[in-house]
């Protein structure tokens, strides 16, 4: 019981610590989860998304209860990527942990203009492309939910980036792995999935939409045998690394996404049930493979038995 | 937006707590009472705890409630019972464990030079001005009340308030215990009558509003306590944006409490619960 | 309070006597639960997919219960057409209440033929022509995530009946909207959605997928959001009714489901739980109407206030 | 499916039942008794019931249990603790309610002219065994029992077998009482000796075709109660089917006992638990 497991994985040329990270836009920069764990414990932050300019994100109320999950709708307010490299990303750069930062646009010149600005900032470690927000009116899931849209945004990040590029795909689409396929062959050095999936919730006793915005994403765990399909399938179309999330609380669920063919994962909406889960992810999951013998946890990737 | 110049952040903690007593206190209000010996030596008055109300298997985001005392390790929240968050916390009883993160948010500020406080609060608006009117009286501050409620029966804390204020004024929107009417109607006499140096306020942010500006129309600053729904409570999600004159501003950590100069009411508020 | 409200909705030349029916293959006939209800309380019984010749359906196991739903993957298993007229039906012709017959096949020659075979058939009020079943490799949902092959079925099966048509639409698109414009551009009277949602779940203890097929549909609370999401889309994009469904347990949800546009709804996977559901959610209607002085249900349709 | 010519269907009760005891009585295994006066009057050996084991806003899919007992208003049901449902209902203590659909399925077959049965199951394939063992014993049928478990602690329903069989052998896996070894070992000798006229056989799927391949070779009828996972209990989703030479069968109502000649061991079993 005292083996050791190797808990390394890789994303294309990032090595990570472990699998765990953090899903953009659940997490911050981190800062305000370190009063409860300690960074260190985790595979990378991956951070909320950062666009050209400030974004003032969608009316309130932005989110809303639904049956085993939530729905939101940010609307990726953000201050804008050189605020955000004088503030959040120097404080990371304090923190020993990798950092990923998910990268919106309303076009495919501002995602090329964010990743351009992020080039030389050492303590970036990749880029998440987020071409599958559902909470802003331009850009953000048009470009996830086309493949010539989706391919075009990848290769011109591709083209202004030495950093890892990981592209994170809609669920909102008819076929995921014609997309994942799209942005492999840009040169994507692997994909997340899935962002939320788009949905409604309307207050019966005001007639209102409970969203200000009408729609928003939904998160948690009631979609996530929809994300564990979709991970099955893209990993099994593409050749590139897949980053699994959607509904994670546990690490049996992290291991549910392994298994389905994911290298690494992500906990979003748990941590605000819980600030600790992404640590006691991790800590699960090693205790998962220590207990079957599983030596590195890279071997759950698509080990399921069909 | 996490900022930058945000140094002197207080440090949140999450603490497994008990409940010590938990009873039916007014028409629809409970009051709860945690032991949590951590939380409750550092919370001030107007910061806020994130409890997870129901646990096991089931996805039920947390829920905010104000710190309505602390006294020694216990914390006492006054809740109304409005849905299934609040539903599962009436059901809980001695020796129930729950987790709790807190002290959470910029409670109400309190000048050193304060001598006089107008505290104007309608319904569970009471709640947060608890632990305010308690410190104040101690301070030897000259407290006013002035609290509505739609009817007697659901007016809360009328003791610790009775205790703490120099003067406790009432309305009822049915007549049934004070003035007949909005608590709005006691605030321009007490204005003038107490002339005090800040005035604070909690309840619908319709009756913040407009206590807001009574306030502002008399010369006297004004504190507000607003209310968003909230996902994370630390400030991390940005689900719970106040309009303000300085850009968004989270309630969860730039607020609950903020100067009423500087919301922007037309930003939308959480819909009237009843 | 003791108005009455009047509870009648059509669906194209349809009249029912509420909105309240059976989400197809979770209340088979309604034999089995004509122990618990009266069936004469419902709007209309939408019976199990019917397909020409009998239908095994999948493996075992079928079923698999996931945060606030569960998965399915029973394959559209049914007699054929020719032995539901000789059992199921006879017996819906002795009861009193509308039925609606769900249609399945895989080919469009398949539906056409069901169709024509229950052209003749007077206890059959409607079809509704199931084009998005993900549990069977051909046919299925495969009609129902392409325009032209929605647009093909709906034509041919047009051309063979006079019966009220529906078409069942899949939430596994990118754009509903388009499909469900496509089916009515063919002569469709309504639409009904949302089918089940593609989802898996792995079993981490064994390693296998909890459905024998790997992949089965997701139904129940978890997708009501999604579910009332493409209903105000679908509702506001065609001119023909729209029969919500996904996820509805009380009066509460159906409401919902008709603010967002339904003129009738269906409850599925609640039935499971509860076999009383379908007839208390009728009531609760009714009653949600009676106390907001509301006079006629339909008012409810699409009366949310954006 | 529903076949036209299923008209002498027994009526599925929906009953409120309240619980009068629930406790431990093996390693991991409940006795939970209910007040369930209609269903306990009319259920039969073999049945079973399908319980909402967690009400209120979640949504869980009812569990099926076989009624190990039923005396007067009384409904027995020994459960063994797997997962959220039945955790959920190792916590449901006296007074609390909850909601039964039953008595469901088609049970254990009683020839009349029966004079010597054979009883075999293993774990908590005893449940269904327990009326069927008292109904036979009333009847004047010489019963024997072969009981298996992983290990002494874990068997049940220990009092009952002594009391209705005439012989009762015990198997464990680790021999920590009876023979040492797989309960199949025991049947051979039984079959052998007592020539029993049928065979009865409940517990892990692969065990009951072992068992039903002995009884085969021995010439003697042989019922098997087969558990597949169920949706509505009542016949109507389909989810669980068994493949017989007959065609798929649905568990729930034309199950959950089969003749074993009839089924189709290759169709897929539930995953085993432990
Ligand atoms: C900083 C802060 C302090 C608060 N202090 C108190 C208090 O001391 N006593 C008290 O009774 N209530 C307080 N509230 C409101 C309290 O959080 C809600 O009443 C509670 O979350 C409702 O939960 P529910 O599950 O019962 O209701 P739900 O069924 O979730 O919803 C019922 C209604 O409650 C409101 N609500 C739901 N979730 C939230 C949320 N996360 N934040 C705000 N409102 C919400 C909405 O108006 C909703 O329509 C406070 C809210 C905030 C933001
Ligand atoms: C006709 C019939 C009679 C049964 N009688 C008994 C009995 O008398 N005593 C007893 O302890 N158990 C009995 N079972 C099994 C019992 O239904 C399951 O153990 C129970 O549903 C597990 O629920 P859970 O929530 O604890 O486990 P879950 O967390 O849902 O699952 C744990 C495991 O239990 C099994 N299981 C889950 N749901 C079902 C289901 N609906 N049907 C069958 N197996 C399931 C699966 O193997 C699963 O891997 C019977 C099953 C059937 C079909
Ligand atoms: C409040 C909130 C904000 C989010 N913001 C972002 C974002 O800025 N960029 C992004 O790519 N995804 C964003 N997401 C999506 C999550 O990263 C994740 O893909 C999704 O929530 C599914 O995972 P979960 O079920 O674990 O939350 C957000 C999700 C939530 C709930
Ligand atoms: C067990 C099961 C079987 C189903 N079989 C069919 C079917 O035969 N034809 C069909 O159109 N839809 C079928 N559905 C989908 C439902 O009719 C419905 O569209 C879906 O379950 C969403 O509604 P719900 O969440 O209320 O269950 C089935 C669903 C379930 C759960
Ligand atoms: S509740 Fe998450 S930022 Fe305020
Ligand atoms: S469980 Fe539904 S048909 Fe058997």
């Amino acid at each position: 019981m005292n083996q050791t497991v190797n808990m390394k994985v890789r994303l294309g040329s990032l090595e990570l610590r472990n699998p765990v990270l953090t899903a953009s836009g659940t997490f911050a920069a981190g800062r305000e989860y370190s009063d409860f764990i300690d960074l260190s414990t985790l595979g990378a932050v991956v951070t909320k998304g950062v666009s050209l300019h400030p974004w003032a994100g969608n009316a309130s109320p932005r989110i809303a209860e639904t049956a085993s999950g939530m729905l939101n709708s940010i609307g990726l307010q953000n201050p804008g990527v050189e605020a955000f490299c004088a503030g959040d990303l120097l404080w990371l750069a304090t923190q020993d942990v990798p950092v990923i930062v998910n990268v919106s646009g309303h076009s495919v010149e501002e995602y090329v203009a964010v990743a351009r600005r992020l080039e030389s900032e050492p303590t970036v470690s990749a880029l998440e492309v987020n071409i599958s927000c559902p909470n802003v009116d331009e850009g953000g899931m048009a470009f996830g939910t086309s493949c010539p849209a989706a391919a075009e945004v990848t290769r011109a990040v591709r083209a202004v980036t030495s950093k890892p590029l990981i592209v994170k795909l809609s669920p909102n689409v008819t076929d995921i792995t014609e997309i994942a396929r799209a942005v492999e062959a840009e040169g994507a050095d692997a994909v997340s999935l899935i962002n939320t999936l788009l949905g409604m919730a309307i207050d019966t006793r005001t007639f209102r939409p409970k969203l200000a915005r009408a729609v928003g994403g939904l998160s948690g765990p009631a979609i996530k045998p929809v994300a564990v399909r979709m991970v099955w399938q893209v990993a099994s179309a593409v050749q590139i690394p897949v980053v699994g999330m959607g509904g994670i609380m546990t690490a049996d669920d992290a291991v549910e996404f392994m298994l389905a063919g994911a290298t690494a994962v992500a906990v979003g909406t748990a941590n605000f049930v819980d600030p600790t889960t992404t640590s006691s992810v991790a800590q699960g999951l090693e205790a998962f493979c220590r207990e079957r013998s599983i030596q590195s946890v890279a071997e759950l990737t698509g080990a399921v038995r069909l | 937006m996490t900022c930058a110049d945000e140094t002197a952040r207080d440090r949140a903690l999450l603490e497994r707590v008990s409940v010590l007593s938990n009873d039916r206190v007014a028409e629809g209000v409970g009051l709860i009472v945690l032991q949590s010996p951590r939380v409750a030596r550092s919370v001030r008055p107007g910061q806020f705890v994130h409890l997870r109300v129901a646990e096991g298997r089931d996805f039920v985001l947390r829920r905010p409630f104000s710190v309505h005392a602390a006294h020694g390790d216990r914390l006492e929240i006054l809740y109304q019972v409005l849905g299934v968050g609040t539903r599962a916390l009436s059901l809980s009883g001695r020796g129930d464990e729950m987790d709790v993160i807190g002290p959470l948010g910029h409670g109400w500020e309190i000048p050193d030079t304060l001598s006089h406080a107008l505290l104007v609060c309608g319904g569970l608006g009471a709640a947060p001005m608890g632990m305010l009117a308690t410190e104040l009286a101690a301070r030897g501050v000259a407290v006013s009340v002035a609290q509505g409620a739609p009817t007697a029966p659901r007016l809360v804390a009328r003791d610790l308030f009775a205790d703490a204020a120099r003067r406790h004024e009432i309305a009822t929107d049915d007549g049934s215990a004070g003035h007949h009417g909005f608590v709005t109607a006691l605030v321009e006499p007490l204005l003038a009558g107490d002339s005090p140096d800040v005035v604070y306020v909690c309840g619908p942010e319709v009756m913040q509003r407009i206590v807001a500006a009574q306030a502002s129309a008399a010369g006297v600053p004004c504190q507000v306590s607003l209310e968003r729904l909230m996902g994370c409570g630390i400030g991390a999600c940005l689900s719970c944006v106040v309009s303000t004159v300085h850009g968004q501003k989270r309630a969860c950590v730039d607020g609950p409490v903020f100067n009423a100069n500087e919301v922007l009411w037309e930003s939308a508020e959480i819909p009237p619960k009843h």
